[in-house]
């Protein structure tokens, strides 16, 4: 069983990036799951998302886990909560933060000892799509430290969930995988 | 106008919500009247969407509240039609009213009903309070654990409650968020194959027939009503539960996936089991293989249909059970859990000497964890090995502050 | 219907207003109907009257007053006629009377075990102040 | 649309075959029925029927007898409107379809309620089936006052009535609010067309029923329901009272077009002084005594001012 946790803020994404995730995951015959936490609040509040993935059907709906993987697609909430919560010792971190892992690190003395990567999804998101929606520069930074699935591949099966919007937002999102994937360190 | 057809993959990840609204397209429902309300909106937000891009036909009526859609899907359905609805919590408790007069009236219509806590305090997450409210408003209720199991029994629905010797109002539940929100992988019939199963609406009494008029929706005092109800009764007990049984096993030979009334789980040869609903069905499930492997023989059990209560079933599937937990997804106020006292119903003239107790858990969406659950296989199996209840008959579990427990 | 039992009735409490199919009931009078007998007509309310209105068509003009204003369905008005009173539907308001225009009226309440014969016989005759 | 019934004079009129059944259970004199009728009778399309919970519910679908000869539905107090909608929403849906037994009959959509029903428990119904523009037609029953429950004030009672709920008494003249101003209200939802109709205006009546039946959308009617029982008359003299009604202005008979156009369909030869109306039920025998007596120049004024106010928008058609 995989299990990943979001840390996002409400209108970032990271419900639709965990569905897209688990859309594409499940092409491949594995068993997922995608869902969130979800409040009243509205656009901005901070908020978690999740998926699991196994070879077997998902059974399990408790929403506690210790997750491998923490993606943080905003960069002010590895300051502000703590996205180390029921982590476990193997548990992967990638954050969006313009610092470096090192900075970031220093920063934040809960991540000290832990694997961490950095990608600035923010940025890449501004530069490529035009708007700061880090949620796909994320899968594909997952891609590159995950090793889970060739990058072409992933490209691919996130364009035909992407398929409804317009060719432009498509390709910039490509381009914002990409970029993602060759930048997280 | 010709709608278009959908081209589906063999898996969809889909949750719970979108499973439903994919159901109402292919069912080709003609008119769904809707409010909005957390967590069952995307539903029928659904259904407006496949209108506007013409992968449906019908009539789409949002109207301004929950007692006025259930009001419009009564009044379509009295017209002669596949008729659909979604809500939750507090927009069931406006529509509440109109549930019992859509029964009384034998209209078939699916209300998928997206289980949320009512207040007060205010909360859109999910637990069963709103489930438990209707339980006896003489509609038919299914309950799905997963967005598969959403989209089955809505097809399972359409076709039970339409059925000429049914003719009664059936909800679909699901866990708010839990299912509605969450994507799983999902298995769809194709267009073709899913309305074949539903199959076309064969009208019974209905206002548009202009060479027939009819009268619905009649006064009658002490000196008719309690015939009616007991018809009511009657038809409920009799005829609904074979055909929920032959749906079932028509569904089954089309798509391989088999419903039954009561689901069991590793209950051969279980000496404790628990019996609940929704999507803590299947996390206990998980636990109690898990409990196996530490050499307590636990088993699930997951009430797959509300109404009508599969009684003898229940006391049937319990009857070589050592310790039984009834879990209640629902603010009891004031008594035991609903569950607890059906199934205490259920076994108390039943051939069996099992310890039934209680627990109330998870609302307005409070996690149930699989510890929750391990601990509770450990209380039963105390239970179990001491032959007598060793604690309270209700527990709270997952809850702040001091334990809770009574009766 | 009166001793019925709860397996002995449509589902839903459902009535039918006709037997069989019915084409055109705008089109149909009364007496050319297949009513079912849940139908109000097949009933009566004739012992609510404590009062009839007893009809003299010497006097009557055919005006229609008594039959638009009747809450009943009990002025039986055929081909721009005034033919009589339905008596089994008849309550016995006296709207009728009121409303007719004649003088001498052409409707006037009796009471209920009034003869007719014996009544029209001795039918007022015309009033000054109408 | 259908082609609409022609009614030259009463007459005619009289060859109607009647939709509606006596051995009803209403009171004797109850104008409900008499509206029903010339609303029935104003049309031979097929029709669906729908009725709030009301006098005239639960006098006409008594368990084994239905006194109805089309399709009919009743569900609860609030919601005639929208199961009347809900029946027209699925007839779209299933000529859209072409799943209607009979695809060449034009239906006519109507709901009924009363006072009760429609001023206030079902307010928000009718509103949203008006907003949404279906296309049926809402027809009060105006008797102004809850008189299937024994005569509760309404917000169409009118000020000075003695009602259960607010019952003249040694210091009190009964109900204390004024008239609710449906009309207006319904007519603000800009419908295409909204009418006010009298029982003893016939003619005036039918051409409304029939104008509003083959309007494309939702019309409101709002009709004047005499009530022997709760305005305390007695049963002979509905007529009268719906005479006295429209002719001291008290229920002056308008319509108004896309909520804008405003027309007087009914200028009484003789207006009738207001006080002959009041004077007429019992409902408003207190206001005759000395100390009340003010309240009886207050209705004149009130009754005269609206009656301006028509005119004045007849005339600005605004």
């Amino acid at each position: 069983m995989l299990e990943i946790r979001w840390h996002s803020r409400a209108g970032q994404g990271a419900v639709t990036g965990a569905k897209g995730l688990a859309d594409v995951i499940s092409t491949t015959g594995k068993h997922v799951q995608a869902f969130a936490f979800y409040g009243s609040a509205k656009r901005g509040a901070a908020m978690t998302a999740y998926n699991r993935v196994d070879d077997q059907v998902i059974m399990n709906h408790e929403k506690y886990m210790k997750p491998d993987y923490v993606f943080v697609i905003d960069p002010a909430l590895v300051m502000t909560t703590d996205v180390t919560i029921n982590h476990k010792d193997t548990t992967k971190y990638i954050i969006t933060t313009h610092m470096s892992t090192d900075d970031l690190v220093k920063a934040q003395p809960k991540l000290e000892g832990k694997e961490v990567y950095t990608v600035d999804c923010i940025g890449i998101a501004n530069e490529t799509i035009g708007r700061p929606i880090p949620n796909t520069p994320m899968l594909g930074a997952f891609m590159k430290v995950s090793g889970m699935y060739d990058i072409e591949f992933f490209k691919e099966s996130m364009k035909r969930i992407l398929g409804k919007l317009p060719q432009k937002i498509i390709d910039a999102n490509m381009i914002a995988i990409q970029r993602a994937y060759d930048e997280v360190k | 106008m010709v709608f278009d057809k959908m081209e589906l993959r063999e898996v969809e990840v889909w949750d719970g919500n979108f499973a439903a609204a994919q159901a109402l397209r292919q069912a080709q429902v003609d008119v769904v009247s809707a409010y909005p309300i957390t967590p069952s909106t995307p539903i029928v937000e659904g259904y407006a969407k496949f209108k506007a891009d013409n992968y449906v036909e019908g009539e789409f009526v949002m109207v301004e509240s929950e007692h006025a859609a259930m009001s419009g899907c009564i009044g379509a359905a009295a017209a002669g039609g596949r008729v659909a609805t979604a809500t939750s919590s507090q927009g069931l408790a406006l529509m509440s009213e109109t549930l019992y007069q859509a029964s009384g009236m034998r209209l078939p219509i699916v209300l998928n009903m997206v289980n949320r806590a009512l207040a007060a305090p205010l909360n859109v997450n999910g637990d069963h309070s709103d489930m438990y409210m209707v339980r006896d408003s003489g509609w038919i209720q299914f309950d799905a654990f997963n967005p598969q199991e959403v989209y089955d029994l809505n097809l399972i629905a359409f076709r039970v409650s339409e059925d000429h010797s049914v003719r009664t109002p059936a909800i679909v539940n699901q866990d708010g968020f839990m299912t509605s929100h969450t994507a799983q992988g999902v298995r769809p019939l194709t267009d073709d194959e899913a309305y074949g199963f539903v199959g076309a609406y064969k009208p019974m009494n209905d206002m548009l027939d202009f060479e027939h008029p009819v009268t619905h929706g009649v006064q009658t005092e002490e000196d008719w009503h309690f015939e009616h109800k007991a018809r009511q009764h009657n038809d409920m007990m009799t005829y609904v539960v074979p055909k929920i049984e032959e749906t079932f096993e028509a569904f089954e030979k089309l798509t391989g996936r088999k419903y039954n009334r009561v689901e069991k789980y590793d209950m051969e040869d279980a000496d404790v089991a628990v019996v609940c609903m929704g999507t803590s069905v299947e996390t206990a499930r998980e636990v109690a293989k898990e409990m196996r492997e530490k050499g307590i023989k636990a088993g699930v059990v997951g009430i797959r249909v509300l109404r009508p209560f599969p009684f003898a079933e229940i006391s049937e599937t319990l009857k070589g059970v050592k310790a039984v937990a009834a879990l209640d997804r629902s603010a009891p106020g004031g008594a035991a859990g609903m569950l607890f006292n059906e199934i205490a119903g259920s076994l108390i003239n039943a051939d069996t000497k099992v310890i039934l107790s209680g627990y109330i858990y998870g609302l307005g969406g409070r996690d149930l964890t699989k510890a929750h659950l391990v601990d509770l296989f450990n209380e039963l199996q105390a239970n179990a090995d001491a032959g007598k209840i060793l604690t309270k008959q209700q527990q709270f579990i997952g809850v702040r502050g001091p334990k809770l427990a009574y009766l | 219907m009166a001793n019925t039992g709860w397996d002995g009735f449509e589902i839903g409490a459902m009535l039918r207003s006709f037997d069989g199919a019915v084409d055109d009931i705008a089109g149909t009078a009364q007496e050319d109907r297949k009513y079912s007998p849940n139908n109000s007509f097949t009933a009566s309310v004739a012992d609510w009257r404590l009062e009839k209105p007893i009809f003299n068509k010497d006097f009557c003009i055919d005006c229609q007053f008594c039959w638009i204003y009747c809450p009943d369905i009990s002025i039986i008005s055929r081909d721009k006629k005034m033919l009589g009173i339905d008596m089994d539907h008849c309550k016995g308001c006296g709207i009728c009377a009121e409303v007719c225009p004649t003088n001498p009226k052409s409707l006037i309440m009796y009471p209920e075990f009034a003869d007719e014969e014996t009544e029209i016989a001795q039918w007022p005759s015309k009033s000054e102040e109408k | 649309m259908s082609e609409m019934k022609k009614i030259k004079n009463l007459k005619e009129f009289s060859t109607s075959a009647d939709r509606f059944e006596g051995a009803n259970l209403l009171c004797p004199g109850c104008a409900h029925s008499i509206i029903v009728r010339e609303v029935l009778n104003a049309t031979n399309d097929d029709l669906i029927l729908g009725a709030s919970t009301g006098c005239l519910e639960v006098c006409t679908a008594v368990y084994p007898y239905t006194s109805w000869d089309a399709s009919w539905i009743h569900i609860g107090f609030e919601n005639s409107s929208t199961a009347v909608a809900g029946a027209e929403a699925m007839y779209k849906a299933l000529k859209t379809k072409g799943r209607l037994k009979q695809p060449d009959r034009n239906p006519k959509f109507v709901a009924f309620g009363g006072d009760g029903a429609s001023y206030d428990i079902g307010f928000q119904w009718i509103s949203g089936c008006m907003e949404r523009n279906h296309n049926m037609m809402y027809v009060v029953l105006d008797n102004e006052v809850y008189a299937n429950t024994g005569g509760q004030r309404s917000s169409s009672t009118p000020i000075g009535s003695s009602a259960t709920t607010s019952p003249a008494g040694s210091v009190s003249y009964g109900e204390k609010q004024n008239k609710k101003d449906m009309m207006g209200i319904m007519a603000a939802h800009h419908i295409p067309y909204a009418a006010q109709v009298a029982p003893n205006k016939w003619k005036d009546m039918v051409k409304k029923i029939q104008t509003g039946m083959n309007t494309e959308g939702a019309t409101f009617i709002n009709a004047v329901s005499p009530c022997t029982t709760e305005w305390k008359f007695d049963p002979k003299d509905t007529m009268k009272l719906a005479d006295l009604s429209t002719d001291s202005l008290v229920f002056p008979l308008y319509e108004i077009i896309n909520g804008r156009e405003l027309n007087i369909t009914y200028r009484p030869k003789n207006v009738v002084p207001v006080e002959e109306y009041l004077a007429a039920q019992g409902r408003f025998k207190h206001l005759f005594k000395d100390e009340y007596k003010y309240l009886i120049k207050e209705w004149q004024e009130r009754v005269d001012a609206n009656w301006a106010y028509l005119n004045r928008r007849e005339e600005a058609r605004v």
